[in-house]
């Protein structure tokens, strides 16, 4: 079995392209699970940010700083009441998180962390994920029209009308990046992988190819993906002072979580394809220009470092905390959560060290695996904080606003961009 | 551990042999699929809620979809699943739920001309049936073989045609977005008094 | 506040007239200028209203003749007309004298004089940066014109001097309770509705409470 | 201004500058649509409120749609009824004092200088001039704080949450300086019918005025955010629009009105208290829009700002009370007294038969009669729009219901 691991673990495919069903499986439950996690830090961290931005501290009593808030709402929401409307339509009331649900996690199967650390390696990898991220809308509709109301079904019209238009200018977005990918080899890809390797191969981020036309398209995906998801500010499915919660009012308890579950899978979803067709993926900053070994070892520091500053962060906080008996409890939860970021970034910067004298070993490829996943994550993680800011910063649009925005400015946009990258691709090459 | 068992373990995992998007279990995912297919269209007729027979329809277009995965064209799938799934079914049901439910589902399903529908459904069938049965030569038994190249890119061919020369249906399908920008335009001319 | 009431105040008078010292006078007056005077005895020193003399009040009272008081209280002016001429002072008011913003509109029950409800409009004119008052007397079960169709500010605040008096405003476009649900009953600030009366009924009916005290 | 309201006959009314006026609605909301329904897609009736978050308090709304197109709406009132008129009638003048601060309470102190007034001048005393001088002080700040409300909640029902938390950080000085002043923060009773209950405390001119140094910047911040925020102007431009002519037919007054493009202020118009001694603008807006209702209050506030800063610096030295009887009792006869409360003309009218207690007391709310104009704002608007325009008039269901 360690044999069978190890072997797996050398190799450089996805196991859907080698057609490994069990390793398939391993990495669609690590998947589940860190998306999960990671739905749950982006609540605490969102209410936090949310909080700061607003002069305020946000959740501080349930664990140190409101670290367990999160687990806490988990158990609430699960624990509550289920409540199904008398005259919604119990089966579709039912069925609609959960296609929600699923459309937002089908996506992470094409997403790829890392050149082989991805469930699966489609040749249609983009389109799989647009067809599966406009499925999610489904949920949304058909829980707005289940709920037999009124605020839910406005939110749920106006969901529907906002996703389809925004897909449109999304898919042109994202056919101005695949457009690059062709530009040295001669045949493009809509594989996820094969984009990011292009980037690798033509040694730029698209978002900088052909400046500023693929800044332009960049900045539409982003704009059309915070309109998919439902965000602030275009968050007209769920605009609180004005259909109270829309699409999700009569939901309470588990399937409202799975809603919410639901909205922030797909925000992560959505950011990691931002990611992979403008940001170069999993790929470090400067990958060809600084290539030496040296260079790879100091980036292959940054997993250990950052885990060691939010070590670092979280012994200033259990500094910080007065000297009372009141915060004992939690004074040692957070150096209990210090000690145990203090021991990843051990552990991380020990790989580091150890994949450092070889490229061929284990302990290499495992190196080079985290290094993968960890700028992956952190430039999903930056995507994160642009939701937040934005939820800040900006007031809800109206719905023929955000209608004129999607029609009338993204889409002729976009479509000016892609004609222009087809010009000066074919001039260039 | 037991070499052999590791051997066994891999290979219970693992299709080495056939790299590339082959399906397993093809005659059992085919049934299913199928099955899952013609189900929904039952359903999309005899559901009386309008947006159960959307939803019903949309289970269909999707199983459709895996079916046309599973015949090595991914790229038809995706396209379906997008367009139709994510599109037009939304587009759908965004009409059923401005359309007042009470009163559709009251309506009788089926009306009077019923025997000719089944009629002319039967006779589909029995052309789709004699094809089959007379024209068993042009179906092979299996696969022949699993195209090269990506799907994508035969239907660009196709489509868009190879450098230097036009694709054989370039001509026709520029006809048929023409056609359809036309329809688009219709449309809003005739909904909207002002642009 | 039901609780708040019931503690401080006396059992409130049954017929709601409660100052015995002022009700004598109110009850043979006819027109609020006698009635002032005539209150004001009761009291060691009050300013009494006095006649108010101004162009606007010699046009209309050559126009209309009796019928028309115009008096002065504290700088503050105000006509005293007679029922059947309420919409058309007022349309002339605003019409020819710019008193183009109505401020209010409301009633107080006198219930011992003969006519109980004194219906009041208080004015203000921008142009001419003018407050004035014009009120009528109506009895019980009158009702008067609706000045909605001069001031469509007057919808709401008729509304409210029916709900709270029931007064009926003819030509009023849509006459009904304002502030109180529908199917209440009785009018709040007559005189004779006694703060610790309640509607039982409807709070039994709607509320599903036995009582709301 | 009023050439169209001066026009008598009663079709003109109905259509003083194009908007089908509110008195034209029937209660049942039968509204002619302009084109045939496409498919049988029916109106939609949604009653928005008396629970809803964007309702500030519990206004129900009933709204008829086509689509999210808005054909109309009806205000259902009366929620929050409590019968403020009759609780005058059995209470003596001193003793309704308090229950004034319960009508709009963001704006407590308001209410409470208005009755004074309203008092006072019916006995026909007059409070001396640094009650005065300390009743402008507390007006002032307290409108700055009824405004940072509304801007804050505004802001949140267009959809920014932010803003709620800035306003509501600076409107916590203004409370902490009532707060010391009377020991109150919302519902005052800062007043008293003849001057103040309370001399200034120690400290209290230095507190204003370290708020007046702390606050002016944050002003800036709070436009920082939004009013060269593009969202913030395509939400509030054009939305809600009431013309001048509209606004004094129906009555509204405060910066609704001024918004409107009508220079009027009760405190410049018919001056009271202390305000003919102070120096102020009167902002007015030109399109009478959702963005320069904003704009108006925004300056509201900083004239404010001003008027305190004069007041502070000038106050006299003297008596807070005067020579008023301890038992109330008002000579027979009735006085209207208004003052130009944050959300507009706030009037009383009392009626006194010579006892200790109002024969009749009617208070004229400046929110009820700006509520009226809602229908007038939103008629043809969409559904988000109702929300940012009912924030903009700047309504408390206490003063709409009393």
């Amino acid at each position: 079995m360690p044999n069978f691991i190890m072997s797996y673990l050398g190799s450089t495919v996805t196991p859907g392209e080698a057609g490994n069903q069990f390793w398939a499986l391993i990495y669609v439950l690590i998947i589940f699970a860190a998306v999960s996690l990671a739905v749950v830090a982006m609540n605490w961290f969102e209410r936090k940010a949310l909080a700061h931005f607003q002069i305020r501290l946000g959740p501080m009593r349930v664990g140190p700083h409101g670290l367990l808030q999160p687990i806490a709402d988990a158990l609430k929401l699960a624990l509550k009441e289920d409540i199904i409307p008398a005259e919604a339509d119990q089966f579709v009331f039912w069925i609609a998180p959960v296609i929600g649900l699923l459309a937002a996690f089908t996506v992470y199967t094409v997403i790829p962390f890392g050149p082989s650390q991805a469930v699966s390696d489609m040749n249609i990898g983009v389109l799989f994920m647009l067809g599966v991220s406009s499925l999610g809308v489904l949920g949304i509709v058909v829980a707005g029209w289940a709920s037999n109301s009124h605020y839910p079904l406005i939110g749920a019209l106006r969901s529907s009308a906002q996703m389809v238009s925004y897909e449109v200018a999304m898919g042109l977005a994202v056919v101005s990046a695949v457009l690059m990918t062709s530009m040295k080899t001669g045949t493009g890809t809509l594989s996820m992988i094969g984009i990011v390797e292009s980037q690798q191969q033509q040694g730029i981020w698209f978002i900088f190819k052909f400046f500023p036309l693929g800044l332009i398209a960049f900045v539409n995906f982003v704009i059309a993906m915070i309109a998919e998801t439902n965000r602030a500010p275009f968050d007209m499915a769920e605009a609180e002072s004005e259909l109270t919660a829309g699409y999700h009012t009569e939901y309470s308890g588990l399937r409202w979580s799975l809603f919410m579950l639901a909205e922030y899978a797909a925000m992560i979803a959505v950011s990691s394809i931002a990611v992979t067709l403008w940001l170069g993926g999993w790929l470090r900053p400067f990958p060809n220009l600084l290539n030496a070994p040296a260079w790879d070892f100091i980036f292959s520091l940054f997993p250990g470092l950052t885990f060691g500053a939010l070590a670092a962060v979280a012994v200033i906080g259990v500094m910080r905390m007065p000297v009372h008996p009141y915060f004992r409890v939690q004074r040692i939860g957070l150096a209990v959560f210090a000690a145990l970021l203090g021991f990843i970034a051990l552990f991380l910067l020990v790989i580091a060290l150890a994949g450092r004298s070889s490229d061929a070993t284990v302990a290499a490829r495992f190196r080079d695996g985290i290094d993968y996943v960890y700028w992956f994550v952190l430039k999903v993680a930056l995507f994160m904080y642009l939701f937040i800011w934005c939820r800040a910063t900006w007031p809800r649009y109206r719905f023929d606003q955000l209608m004129r925005v999607g029609w009338k400015v993204l889409l002729p946009i976009t479509l000016v961009v892609l004609i222009l990258t087809a010009i000066v691709g074919v001039i260039v090459s | 551990m037991n070499p052999s068992l590791n051997m066994a373990l891999i290979s219970a995992f693992t299709t080495t042999t056939d790299p590339g998007m082959a399906p397993v279990a093809t005659p059992f995912f085919f049934y299913l699929l199928s099955g899952l297919a013609v189900a929904g269209g039952f359903l999309v007729i005899t559901r009386r809620n309008p947006v159960h027979c959307a939803l019903a329809l949309i289970v269909t277009l999707i199983a459709m979809a895996h079916l046309y995965l599973m015949l090595y064209a991914p790229f038809v799938a995706a396209v379906q699943i997008i367009v139709y799934a994510g599109g037009i079914m939304v587009l759908f049901l965004f009409v059923i739920m401005l359309v007042s439910i009470e009163r559709a589902s009251k309506d009788r399903r089926f009306n009077r001309i019923w025997p000719v529908g089944l009629a002319a459904a039967c006779a589909l069938m029995a052309l789709f049936v004699s094809a089959f049965v007379k024209g068993r030569a042009l179906f092979p038994d299996r696969m022949i073989a699993i195209p090269e190249g990506s799907n994508t890119q035969q239907v660009a061919s196709m489509l868009y045609g190879e450098a230097g020369r036009m694709g054989q249906y370039t001509f026709a399908f520029e006809i048929a977005s023409l056609l359809l920008l036309v329809a688009i335009l219709g449309a809003v001319i005739m909904t909207k008094k002002k642009i | 506040m039901a609780e708040d009431v019931k503690a401080p105040a006396p059992p409130p008078p049954p017929e709601g007239e409660k100052k015995p010292a002022a009700a004598a006078p109110v009850a043979t007056a006819t027109s609020v200028g006698a009635t002032a005077k005539a209150a004001a005895p009761a009291k060691p020193s009050g300013p009494v209203p006095v006649p108010w003399t101004s162009a606007l009040v010699e046009k209309y009272r050559s126009q209309y003749g009796s019928g028309l008081e115009a008096l002065t209280y504290l700088g503050q002016n105000y006509l005293s007309v007679d029922r059947s001429m309420i919409p058309d002072i007022l349309r002339l008011l605003r019409d020819e004298e710019q008193f183009d913003y109505c401020v209010d509109v409301t009633a107080v029950h006198y219930p011992k004089r003969e006519k109980q409800f004194e219906v009041l409009w208080i004015l203000y004119s921008f142009p001419r940066n003018e407050r004035m008052r014009v009120k009528t007397q109506i009895t019980d079960g009158d009702s008067i014109a609706s000045c909605v169709s001069i001031w469509p500010t007057a919808n709401w605040l008729e509304r409210e001097v029916y709900d709270m008096f029931g007064i009926q405003f003819d030509g009023h476009p849509d006459l009904k309770r304002l502030l109180l649900p529908d199917g209440w009953k009785g009018h709040p600030l007559r005189k004779d509705y006694g703060i610790l009366q309640q509607d039982k009924e409807w709070v039994q009916i709607n509320l599903g409470i036995e009582s709301g005290q | 201004m009023s050439a169209a309201a001066k026009d008598g006959t009663k079709e003109n009314v109905n259509d003083v500058s194009g908007h089908a006026l509110p008195h034209a609605i029937p209660s049942h909301l039968h509204l002619e649509t302009p084109e045939k329904p496409y498919l049988d897609s029916n109106e939609l009736i949604i009653n928005m409120g008396p629970q809803h978050p964007a309702t500030h308090g519990v206004l129900r709304v009933i709204l008829k749609l086509d689509g999210e197109k808005v054909l109309g709406t009806e205000c259902v009132i009366g929620y929050l009824h409590r019968g403020v008129e009759k609780i005058a009638e059995n209470r003596t003048y001193a003793m309704f004092n308090p229950y004034v601060d319960r009508m709009d309470y963001v704006a407590a102190v308001s209410n409470g200088l208005g009755y004074c007034e309203a008092v006072e001048k019916l006995l026909n005393v007059e409070a001396p001039p640094r009650a005065d001088y300390i009743r402008v002080i507390l007006t002032e700040l307290n409108r700055m704080a009824s405004h940072q409300l509304w801007l804050g909640t505004h802001a949140l029902d267009i959809g920014a949450m932010t803003p709620l938390f800035y306003t509501f950080r600076d409107r916590e000085e203004i409370l902490k300086i009532f707060e010391k002043y009377c020991g109150a923060r919302l519902t005052t009773h800062a007043f008293r019918i003849g001057g103040c209950q309370y001399e200034t405390y120690a400290g209290f001119e230095k507190d204003v005025k370290n708020f007046l140094t702390f606050v002016a910047p944050k002003i800036d911040e709070y436009e920082e955010l939004l009013t060269t925020n593009r969202i913030w102007l395509e939400r509030t431009k054009n939305v809600g629009v009431i013309s001048g002519e509209d606004c004094v037919a129906l009555g509204v007054t405060g910066p609704v009105l001024r918004a409107s493009g009508v220079e009027w202020d009760l405190r410049k118009a018919q001056p009271y208290s202390a305000y003919s001694k102070f120096d102020f603008d009167i902002p007015t807006g030109e399109n009478g829009d959702t963005y320069d209702r904003y704009l108006v209050r925004m300056e509201e506030m900083r004239q404010s700002l001003r008027i305190v800063e004069q007041a502070v610096n000038s106050i006299p030295e003297g008596p807070i009370m005067a020579k008023v009887p301890k038992v109330i009792k008002p000579p027979v006869g009735e006085i209207y007294h208004s003052i130009e409360a944050p959300k507009g003309e706030l009037g009383y009218f009392i009626v006194s038969d010579g006892s200790t207690q109002p024969y009749r007391l009617r208070v004229r709310p400046p929110s009820l009669v700006n509520l009226q104009a809602l229908d007038v704002m939103v008629r043809g608007l969409l559904v988000a729009d109702v929300i940012a325009v009912i924030g903009t008039i700047d309504i408390v269901l206490g003063e709409v219901d009393r």
